[in-house]
C-alpha cells in the first residue's frame, strides 16, 4: 500500500493546523516511492516537505513525471512549465510524453496519489472543487474532473469550515461536483478524515483531531461522524 | 505529402472561414505563435477553435479572439489571470464556449486521428459537463460517452522536423501537438529547424511524417524563449 | 488525389498479365508521395517495381514507416521485421512506433493506399480474403481487417478466376468477409476495376481488360459490368 | 515502485495458477523468451495469454502451450508455418481461442491501459468476429463496441531500463510492449541493460517507469540476435 499510516512526530492536537503543518503532515502520509500529483494552489506547497528518501515521483498532467522544484533565474524555460504554468524544472529519470498519454495515465489508475484542493467534499466522498456555481462566472475545469477520479488515493487538503464558519464537509455537495465517491482523505486544519468502504457503503471516519473536540466537531458537523 | 512553406503567411494560407482549428500549446509551451500571427494577418475567420485554453495575453489566440474572428471555443481552462479578451466576448455573448475536462479534450483528438467512433470515459461521469450525455455502467464504474473532435486544420509547434515530416518535441511543449498532428486533414507544423531525412534517430521520432502535410521554419533563440517565459508565465 | 489515372505505357491488353506484369501495373497506378502497406503474399512483389522518384513511404503495421527492402545476410536483425515477419531493412526517415499507434494510423484514415490479396470480392467492394470458412482450418486474421476498412484506397491485387475458372468478383461474398463496400481498385490478370460510389451505391466499373473481350468478360461475371 | 530482480526466475516467481498473461512479441521479435522460459520452470498454470500469435517453433510460448499450461488463448494470428503445438492443442480441444483482429487487440490493451470502459471500432464489423456484439453507426460509418482487455501480469522485453523502470525499444520490437505494460497490474520487463537515472534522455523514452514492476536484466549480444533471427524467421 502506497498510504503511511503512522507518522514518525504527529503534531500537536491542542491547536489547529498552519497551511505549512498540513502540507507537512500529507507529505509525510505519503508511502515512499509513490508517483504523486500535486494539483494547483495549496497542495503545490507539500512538494517542499517531500523527504529525498521518500523517492515520490512527481506527475504534471501537461506531460512529465520526474518533475523538479520551480525553476529559479537561469533555469526559467518556457518549455518546461507544470500545470499551473509555472516554469519547472527536471530530475534524473524525467519522462516527457504528451497529454493524451498523459491523461491515460490518471485515468488508467496509474498514479498512487493525487492530493487536491476543494470547496467542499461529501461525507462519501463526492469532490466540488472546480465551479462555485456562480451565475456570472467564466467556466474552467481544465484536469480537475480527471484527477478526481484517477489516482489511487484522492486527498484533499482545505480548511474545514468557510468563513462563515459552515463545515465543508458536507452531507451532500451543494457546489458543482468534480467527481462522484471519488476522494479517500480529507487533510484539514481541525482534522484528518478517512474515507473508506464500509458494507458497500462509502463512509466518512475522523483519524485524528486539532485545536477541536471530538465533541464539538461532532455537533458542527451535519451528518454522523465515525471514528 | 509533406510540403515546406517558405514563411508562416504560406504555410496557412490556404485557411478557410468557418474552419475548425487544432491549436497547439498548453499556455505558452508549444502554442504556434508565428502562425497563428499569420493566421491572424490572413483574415480567416468564423472559426472553430479546440485548444486547452483560451488565449492569455495580447498574443496568438487572445488577439484572434479580440478580433472576433473565433465564433467558436472548444477548451478545458478559459478563464486565466491574463484571458481578458477572451473574457470579455464570452460576457458579451460573443463567442461560444464547449468547455471539456482536459483528459476528455486529449483523448477526443486522439480517437479522431485513430478512427474510434466513440469511448466511454470515467471522467466527468455525474458532473454538469456531462449532463445530457449518454452513460453507462461497465463492470461497476460509471462512464460517459465521448466522441471524437476533428479538426480542418492543426496549427502545432514542434523543436525540429526531418524533410519527411517526422517531428521531435521539447520538454512539456509536445502537450497536444502529436494527437493535434494526427486528428486533423491538414497539419501544418512551425518548427525551430529542419533537417535532412536520417538525421533524426528512428527510434525517438514522437510524430511519424504521415501526419504532417505543411512545415514552417521559425528559427527562434535558445535565449528567447528563456526570456519569454520569464516574461510571460501567469498562474493557471 | 493520390492515385495515378494513367500510366507511362500501359501494358499489351491483348493477353492476361504475369504476376509480375500486374504488381508492375500496380506499382505505377501508386502516386508519388504516398504512404503505402502492402499486404503479405502476391502484393509484397509490387515494392520491387516501386521507383525511388515516386518516394512511396513504406508502413508496415507491426508499427514502422519508411520499411526499407528485405534484409540480405548481415541486415538480417531479429529486431526488424515486417508483418509478414520477414528480416527488413530501415530507409533514411524511418520511424518506430507501437501497435496501438500503428493500428491506429490505419483505422484513422492516414495510409494512402493499402494493396492486399483476396479470395473474392464483391461488385460493391465488399473483401474476403481472411478465411476459406473450411470447417477443419484453424482461423487466423492478423491486421487483415484492419488493413481492409483503414486505408483510402484499398486495392486488391488477385487472380480473376479461381483454379475451376468462376469468378472471384462476385455478386456477393460466400467466403467470410474481412471487410463491407471497402476495396476501392481490384487489380487482376484479366483487367482492372474501378469500384466507385455512384448515386449513393457502390458500383464496380472496367478499367481495361486484358487477355479476354469485354463481351466474354461480361458473360462469364454474374453481375452487370459498368464500363 | 520499480525493483530488481536478480534473475527471470526471481521476477516470475510469483505468478498465480489462473493469472492473465499479457505477452509482448510479434512473432520472435520484442517476445521476453527468457521470462517464458522461467515461468515455464515455474510452473504456474491454467493460465489465460494475450499475444499476437500463439507461439512458434519450439520455444517460449509454444513451450507453454505444449505443456497445456494455456487454457485460452487471446490473439489475432494463432495460425503459422511452426505453430505446431497450438495447431495439436486446438485441434484436441484442449486449448480455448478468442481471436481478435491485430488492431483491435493493440486498442483493447490500450483501453485497458487508458483507463477507457469501451470503445467503437470499425474494425471487425460486418465480419464473422463482430458477431453478437454491440454495433452502432456514428456520422455514416458502422461500429463494433469492444471492451478492455486487462492482464494480471505483463512480460515484455526491451533494450534498456533505468533505475526508475523508464524504458526505450529497438526498432519493431517496440510492438505491444507499451500498451501491454499499461495495461497489466503487474509489469515485468527483461532488458538487455539497465542504466542509472538520468542516462536516458527524457524525450525518447517510450514507456515511463510508472508502468513497470519489476526489471530482469539478461544480456544479449548484438551477433546472437542476429544470428538468432537468421535461424528462426518463418513467414507470418
Amino acid at each position: 500500500m502506497p498510504i503511511r499510516e503512522t507518522l514518525p512526530s504527529r503534531p500537536d492536537t491542542s491547536e489547529r493546523l498552519s497551511r505549512e503543518q498540513l502540507a507537512e503532515l500529507v507529505a509525510a502520509d505519503i508511502a515512499p516511492s509513490s508517483y504523486v500529483n500535486l494539483g494547483i494552489g495549496q497542495p503545490t506547497k507539500v512538494s517542499d516537505y517531500l523527504k529525498p528518501e521518500q523517492k515520490i515521483t512527481l506527475h504534471t498532467e501537461n506531460g512529465m513525471l520526474g518533475m523538479g522544484p520551480a525553476a529559479q533565474g537561469d533555469q526559467v524555460d518556457e518549455d518546461l512549465i507544470n500545470a499551473g504554468k509555472i516554469p519547472v524544472t527536471e530530475l534524473p529519470g524525467t519522462s516527457y510524453f504528451h497529454h493524451a498519454d498523459s491523461f491515460s495515465m490518471m485515468r488508467g489508475g496509474h498514479l498512487d496519489v493525487c492530493v487536491l484542493g476543494a470547496f467542499q467534499v461529501s461525507a462519501n466522498g463526492d469532490l466540488a472543487n472546480w465551479s462555485t456555481g456562480a451565475p456570472d462566472a467564466i467556466p474552467a475545469v481544465g484536469g480537475a474532473m480527471d484527477l478526481a477520479i484517477g489516482a489511487k488515493e484522492v486527498f484533499v487538503m482545505m480548511s474545514l469550515f468557510a468563513r462563515d464558519g459552515t463545515p465543508k464537509i458536507v452531507p451532500e455537495c451543494t457546489y458543482p461536483v468534480t467527481g462522484l465517491g471519488c476522494v479517500t482523505r480529507v487533510y484539514t486544519d481541525h482534522g484528518v478524515f478517512l474515507i473508506t468502504e464500509h458494507e458497500g457503503e462509502r463512509r466518512l471516519k475522523l483519524r485524528e483531531h486539532y485545536g477541536i473536540t471530538r465533541e464539538e466537531l461532532a455537533s458542527r458537523l451535519d451528518f454522523d461522524l465515525h471514528y | 505529402m509533406t510540403q515546406t512553406a517558405k514563411t508562416a503567411a504560406d504555410a496557412v494560407a490556404d485557411v478557410q472561414d468557418g474552419s475548425t482549428i487544432l491549436m497547439g500549446g498548453f499556455g505558452n509551451a508549444g502554442q504556434p505563435m508565428e502562425l497563428i500571427d499569420a493566421l491572424l494577418e490572413g483574415g480567416a475567420t468564423d472559426l472553430t477553435v479546440i485548444n486547452n485554453n483560451a488565449g492569455q495575453g495580447d498574443a496568438g489566440l487572445a488577439l484572434l479572439i479580440k478580433e472576433r474572428r473565433v465564433q467558436k471555443i472548444i477548451c478545458s481552462f478559459p478563464r486565466q489571470s491574463d484571458s481578458w479578451h477572451f473574457d470579455e466576448a464570452y460576457r458579451a455573448g460573443e463567442i461560444e464556449l464547449e468547455l471539456v475536462p482536459q483528459g476528455n479534450l486529449a483523448e477526443r483528438l486522439r480517437a479522431a486521428g485513430a478512427g474510434i467512433g466513440a469511448f466511454f470515459t470515467p471522467t466527468g461521469y455525474g458532473t454538469e459537463l456531462a449532463e445530457g450525455k449518454e452513460t453507462r455502467e461497465i463492470d461497476g464504474i460509471n462512464y460517459v460517452l465521448e466522441y471524437p473532435l476533428r479538426g480542418d486544420v492543426a496549427l502545432i509547434k514542434a523543436l525540429k522536423a526531418d524533410e519527411q515530416g517526422n517531428l521531435v518535441y521539447r520538454k512539456t511543449a509536445r502537450n497536444f501537438g502529436p494527437v493535434m498532428a494526427a486528428a486533423a486533414a491538414h497539419t501544418i507544423v512551425q518548427v525551430e529547424e529542419l533537417v535532412p531525412a536520417g538525421s533524426l534517430d528512428p527510434e525517438t521520432v514522437v510524430t511519424p511524417g504521415i501526419y504532417i502535410d505543411t512545415i514552417a521554419v521559425i528559427p527562434t533563440a535558445s535565449g528567447q524563449r528563456a526570456q519569454a517565459g520569464a516574461a510571460s508565465f501567469s498562474r493557471k
